[in-house]
């Protein structure tokens, strides 16, 4: 019987998963099985994608759930199905908030995201020269997602220790996950503490840090009165990186979803063939990439 | 050949056959009246003329040219203009602006409204309609929305006018004033159709009269001269109708209905009267004069702001229709596209809609009754329908007055009926009756109030006529002070003499 | 015989024969389609969508619109879990979460109905304080369940069948027999057609609607409930976007949106054309991006399909 | 005194008065909100919205709706950027980018005034349609833009003040006009109005409608362009749910949803209180669930004093 793995992941449409996809197939590729990729934004459409998956006679998925409380729900489902279940990028979590530690993971916490992007932050900062008192912070935030929350308080937490103060960072909330919304709601901040020249900005992605980019440009900030740092290194962030000249927009701490998709894919096809269970937590690292270096960050990551 | 031909027109409705293989003529200069019962395919023929439909076979040709229309923009171009039976206005858009759509005086698409203002003005002075042209049309009654549809008529240079039931909804004074308009443009050489079910009109207006029955041609007069109405009617309805009201005397009981003080915020003067049971109670006025608002009133259809409603002795809130028809009251009410029928939805549901609650058991229908319902009044009101079944907007307009005065009739227990103008737009036959069941619905103890703009109406069936005026009750008149001028002087605002405008 | 096809396919049930056809050609064509597992997956998947097209139905009948109940779905989901964890008893919880959902289908109802405000604005507004309300009682986060009885409503089954199944099915059943044969249907296709001629033929037309948006809330309550139980948790984004997927299934299945038309039937044809379609996109692995045109085309074409046998009999 | 300052706030204009009012009543109280900077701020960020709204204004005066215009907002924006680059020409990359809103619209118009298929489930149909279009072109990336002239469409200013902003305030000018004054804006306000009597008056009403979704698509093909000038890229997930932010501010600002009522500054002043409200949260630092609830109440309110204000006065 020829093998067939699910790769379900929450937003299809987002370059991450994209790419997830992209490496998964290569991995299909090489193996010979099948892919089957579904995308599911929410709890429910998930439950209807492993049905699916069982009806189709899949032997295992790959998931990025929508939400890391689904966790009993999709091991239940997936036990019911009889399917081999290994998460990618959040990990499940039981009722009590734990994580479900049976279940095989390969990933990276958003809270270390998080803390990677303060890091650059307070390192350029360093690098120009600021003091930390006359910087503004831009939180751009999108507090309805959990890994939002955990990747934007991550940064704040490496800012705190590095001295900066509370006060001085500015909540933008976004009304949606696009760069519009983020530039709107960064525009506010900007404009409602006009005496504050030098400003950084974080979020939950690149779109988010862009758009804080976009307005510091809007309201007739220097690029070198602004610090973004985004969080993806899809094309919107190396786009910025190609443009003539440098922007606020100073580097993006590029996650690769080549192992990410490729590796799962490949350790569940082996788990299904080989029965050779994966480990039960793979942790990989981000990595940051700046104007001068994204290309080679990007070729040691393994995108192309 | 005629200056318009109708030949072998023949028209098919799912079910029904509306028009088949009719043919005649109309000369130039001529009036021609088109008579038949309710549902004798007389607007479906004004609807073909006009291309809003379209002729299973037959043609129409004007001045020896067959008209080939694929819209009613085509009609108009070929100078056809049609007075439809439904009015057919834009009720956030001024008069001026209704009376121009379709064709804005405009250079590169922007409305010139001086000039737009100016031809409308000209028109309707010219035609003697004294309406504002500047008012949004959703302010004007009923009345007042015929006139501006009337006005159409008068805008383009038109060879055919059709004018389907125009008086329905008019007062003798505006119908003079539409008559006069009619022997004007028959002055100019127009071919007019008229379409009504008033024979008196018919006799006064027409010089050539052509009856449908059942969607066939069934009389066709190139004079009217020797024709007598007895003829016409027989013509119509398959039989002889000597008396139309056939009024029979009553004997009214003790007080059902007693209003004091009623008022509200179309109707700021109080009004007072009160109705008896067995007894018929007309009401009389010219447009606008606020019969319909007291109706509306006491039927808890608009808000009132003071004064009491007394049934039966028993004081009640009549807060809503609900409440009102609970009480006792019902309201067959005179815009029966607005307020009447209920769009899409079968004539079995248009008759049960208020009626189902007697025969309801915890909210489940009773279907085998509801079926009997609307059966019983589509036989009783002779509804021409293929079946109970049908969706009321395919029914003819007389046919829909039908279905929503089977819907009253078919109530229990009521003790007040009004009826603001029932026989709108129904034909003669039907009309007595209606006129015979509202004499068994009094006989047998009911309370009937009939508002009506029709004089010789009020005068032929009630026994008692109250005069509006103005916003107040004018005069009150017992069936044996009944008398044209009376009537008239009283319900004249200006105190001009009656004489000017008595039919 | 073609003429005797085309009654068949044109006629009153058309859009169910339709259907049927094409049915039967995606269980030939599509392999794993016509499998036990995949039609319990697939009914399975439907039933949020299902349940509340069901009170929808009566809404857009009505000629109203409910733009919330994606968020009460979600709201009642979260209630549901946090009252059961709160209180320690599931059924406890259920009934906050059915009250919650009533109440602020209730509170929609009164707004519009007494208020007069546009239905569509109305339930925006809720839409967006009811998904808030969600959001700030959880701190949007998830929140899990600590009963595993819980589960069990989702994952139970009777004669094979999962429960949520069942609970659609009689709903279905239910609603059916509310459209059509009682006075409180009848009384919304008639609001539905004429709202001021129902008024004055005695309908109370407000009590009416307020009636039918605390039924949409109540049924939401239920379609939360079920939810949750299957996610296993209550998820404050849950079924976002949820209104425009039931109002597309009503509208495919011929309820009119200019109020007056509306049939058990169809809306069952409309819920599962919708949810087989995306079965059959994901069966057939067809790419994330292309499903968005597919699942267009498709709507597109069974609105057309379904008008030209309106028109093919003269109605609009 | 009252009954004048009663005829003010009621009146024709009273929805303009109550904004007036409370416009300066929010300059008071919320520190920064009323500077230079960040009202210029506020303009731009209502740029999409507003310039949309001109033309759902149309649509809605019609009877009709369009909730395509989110995703066609995005498509244009992500042909003007992908046209820019390859042919090297910013110039060809707007025109392209025009035509291709334009041509969306004008489908959209065409299947529903010729096939007679309802707007909601067409526009819902040709939503996803598009989306996926423009997700596909560019598998789901966003495309950056190639010649940093692109950006000044966005930055550039004439009188201190950005162009997209002058662009906004021309084409509300243009539409305002238009509406009142032309035979193409009464022909809406007509169909909208009472269709049946418009088609009986010779108003070809099949063209007026494909007129109007033509025109907001070529709308929305311009609100495209500037907003991938704005944020320097063109994103397929640009603009999601914009339709009902743009419908929700058309509503605000009077246009009925039952058609033939709409007014220019209405619409000015719904765009204007919605970017007010999102603004002012955001000064106020309000948080992000609570946002939600303060929308939504906002929402309400506005509807609920202009429907005492209607009510008043006696129209419906
Ligand atoms: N759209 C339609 N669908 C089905 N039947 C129709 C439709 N329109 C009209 N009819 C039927 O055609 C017949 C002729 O109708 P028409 O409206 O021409 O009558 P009419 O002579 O004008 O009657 P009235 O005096 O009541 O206005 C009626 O039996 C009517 O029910
Ligand atoms: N919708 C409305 N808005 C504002 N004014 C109205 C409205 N409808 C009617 N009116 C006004 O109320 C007054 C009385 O109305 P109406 O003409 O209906 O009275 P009526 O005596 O019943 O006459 P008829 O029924 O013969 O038309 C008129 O002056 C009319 O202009
Ligand atoms: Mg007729
Ligand atoms: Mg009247």
């Amino acid at each position: 019987q020829d093998t067939k793995i699910g790769f379900i992941v929450k937003q299809p449409e987002e370059p991450w998963f994209q790419d997830e996809w992209k490496f998964a197939d290569q991995a299909a590729k090489e193996k010979g099985f099948t892919l089957v990729k579904i995308g599911a934004e929410d709890g429910e459409k998930l439950m209807s994608a492993i049905d699916n998956l069982g009806a189709q006679g899949a032997q295992g998925f790959v998931v990025c759930t929508p939400d890391v409380k689904l966790g009993p729900g999709i091991v239940a489902k997936a036990a019911a199905n009889n399917l081999k279940l290994m998460t990618v990028d959040d990990r499940l979590v039981g009722a009590d908030g734990k994580p479900l530690e049976d279940v095989p993971h390969m990933g990276i916490s958003a809270t270390k995201i998080g803390e990677a992007v303060g890091q650059a932050i307070v390192d350029e900062m360093k690098a120009r020269g600021w003091k930390m008192d006359e910087v503004g912070a831009i939180r751009v935030s999108y507090d309805q997602l959990p890994t939002a929350v955990d990747r934007v308080e991550g940064a704040i937490s490496v800012l705190k220790a590095a001295g900066f103060k509370t006060q001085n960072i500015f909540d933008a909330p976004q009304a949606k996950t696009d760069t519009e919304a983020a530039l709107n709601a960064a525009t506010v901040v900007l404009n409602a503490h006009a005496d504050i020249k030098k400003w950084i900005a974080f979020g939950l992605n690149d779109e988010a840090v862009l758009g804080a980019v976009r307005a510091s440009e809007s309201v007739g900030i220097p690029a070198d009165g602004m610090i973004g740092v985004g969080i993806g290194g899809a094309e919107s962030a190396i786009n910025e990186f190609k443009k003539p000249a440098a922007t606020g927009f100073v580097g993006t701490v590029i996650i690769s979803p080549k192992r990410h998709g490729y590796e799962t894919a490949l350790n569940m096809y082996d788990w299904i063939a080989n029965n050779k269970e994966p480990a039960k937590l793979t942790l990989t690292a981000g990595a940051l990439a700046k104007r001068d270096d994204y290309q080679k960050v990007r070729k040691d990551l393994g995108i192309e | 050949m005629s200056f318009l031909e109708f030949s072998n027109v023949t028209k098919t409705y799912p079910g029904v056959r509306a028009l088949s293989d009719v043919s005649f003529g109309v000369e130039k200069g001529a009036v021609h009246g088109l008579m038949g019962e309710n549902g004798a395919g007389k607007s479906t023929l004004i609807k073909i003329l006009s291309g809003d439909q379209h002729a299973d076979t037959g043609e129409i040709t004007i001045d020896g040219k067959v008209q080939a229309y694929t819209s009613t923009r085509d009609a108009f171009d070929n100078g056809v203009i049609v007075i439809h039976q439904e009015l057919q206005l834009v009720p956030e858009l001024t008069v001026a602006e209704n009376l121009s759509l379709g064709r804005f005086p405009a250079s590169a698409g922007v409305i010139a409204r001086g000039r737009m203002l100016e031809d409308v003005g000209a028109k309707l002075k010219s035609a003697g309609i004294d309406i504002d042209m500047r008012r949004k049309v959703k302010t004007l009654s009923i009345g007042e929305r015929q006139m501006v549809e009337i006005a159409k008529a008068i805008m383009l240079d038109a060879r055919v006018i059709a004018l389907d039931e125009p008086t329905s909804s008019l007062s003798s004074r505006e119908s003079e004033i539409l008559f006069a308009l009619i022997d004007r443009l028959r002055g100019e050489g127009k071919v007019i159709i008229y379409v009504s079910h008033r024979l008196d009109e018919v006799f006064r207006l027409c010089d050539s009269l052509t009856v449908l029955r059942d969607g066939k041609l069934a009389a066709h007069h190139q004079s009217l001269k020797d024709v007598t109405r007895d003829q016409i009617v027989a013509e119509m309805v398959g039989r002889e109708i000597s008396d139309i009201w056939g009024f029979r005397p009553r004997k009214a009981r003790e007080a059902r209905l007693k209003v004091d003080n009623l008022s509200g915020a179309r109707l700021r003067t109080p009004a007072s009267f009160e109705a008896r049971a067995g007894e018929i109670v007309g009401f009389f006025g010219l447009i606008g004069a606020g019969r319909s608002e007291l109706m509306r009133l006491v039927f808890g259809a608009d808000p009132r702001s003071g004064g009491t409603i007394t049934v039966d002795g028993k004081t009640i809130a009549a807060a809503s229709p609900h409440d009102a028809i609970r009480a006792g009251i019902v309201l067959c009410s005179e815009d029966r596209k607005h307020d009447g029928i209920i769009q899409g939805r079968s004539i079995e549901e248009n008759i049960n809609i208020s009626s189902r609650r007697h025969h309801t058991r915890f909210g489940v229908l009773n279907r085998a009754s509801e079926i009997a319902t609307a059966e019983t009044f589509i036989k009783k009101l002779k509804v021409r329908t293929p079946s109970r079944k049908q969706d009321i907007v395919n029914l003819s307009g007389g046919n829909q007055q039908k279905v929503i005065l089977g819907r009253w009739l078919s109530e229990q227990d009521i003790r007040v009926l009004i009826v603001d103008e029932p026989t709108r737009g129904i034909d003669i036959g039907a009309k007595s009756e209606i006129y015979e069941l509202l004499y068994q619905l009094a006989e047998e103890g009911m309370a009937i109030v009939v508002v009506s703009s029709e004089l010789p109406e009020v005068m032929g069936i009630c026994d008692r006529i109250l005069v509006m005026c103005g916003g107040r009750i004018s005069a009150e008149l017992a069936r044996d002070q009944f008398a044209e001028k009376a009537i008239l002087a009283a319900a004249l605002p200006d105190k001009k003499t009656p004489d000017a405008i008595a039919s | 015989m073609t003429g005797q096809l085309k009654k068949i396919v044109l006629g009153e049930q058309g859009l169910v024969v339709i259907f049927i056809v094409a049915f039967a050609l995606v269980s030939l064509l599509v392999p794993n389609f016509l499998t036990d597992r995949n039609m319990l997956g697939l009914l399975q998947s439907v039933v949020t969508v299902g349940i509340v097209a069901c009170t929808m139905m009566f809404c857009l009948a009505a000629r109203d619109f409910d733009l919330s109940v994606g968020s009460i779905v979600a709201f009642a989901g979260m209630v549901a879990v946090m009252a059961s964890n709160a209180s320690g008893s599931i059924l406890l919880g259920l009934l906050a979460a059915i009250a919650c959902g009533t109440f602020v289908g209730f509170i929609n109802g009164v707004v519009i109905a007494k208020f007069r405000i546009n239905a569509l604005i109305t339930t925006l507004a809720t839409m967006q304080i009811v998904r808030g309300l969600a959001l700030i009682s959880s701190d949007g986060r998830a929140v899990g369940i600590n009963s595993p009885d819980f589960y069990q409503l989702a994952l139970s089954k009777l004669l094979g069948i999962p429960t949520p199944i069942w609970v659609l099915a009689i709903l279905f059943g239910i609603f059916g027999f509310v459209l059509n044969r009682t006075v409180f249907g009848k009384n919304t296709l008639a609001i539905g057609g004429n709202p001021e001629a129902s008024r004055l033929a005695g309908v109370n037309v407000d009590r009416t609607r307020i009636w039918i948006f605390a039924l949409q809330g109540f049924v939401c309550g239920i379609a939360g409930i079920l939810l949750a139980s299957r996610i296993t948790s209550g998820q404050p984004n849950a079924a976002v976007g949820l209104e425009l997927s039931v109002i597309s299934a009503c509208v495919l299945g011929g309820v009119s949106l200019a109020g007056g038309r509306a049939a058990m039937s169809g809306v069952i044809v409309g819920v599962l054309i919708m949810g087989i379609a995306e079965n059959v996109m994901n069966l057939l692995n067809i790419a994330a991006f292309y499903q968005y045109i597919v699942r267009g085309v498709i709507l597109l074409l069974a609105v057309l399909l379904d008008n030209l046998r309106s028109s093919a009999f003269g109605r609009r």
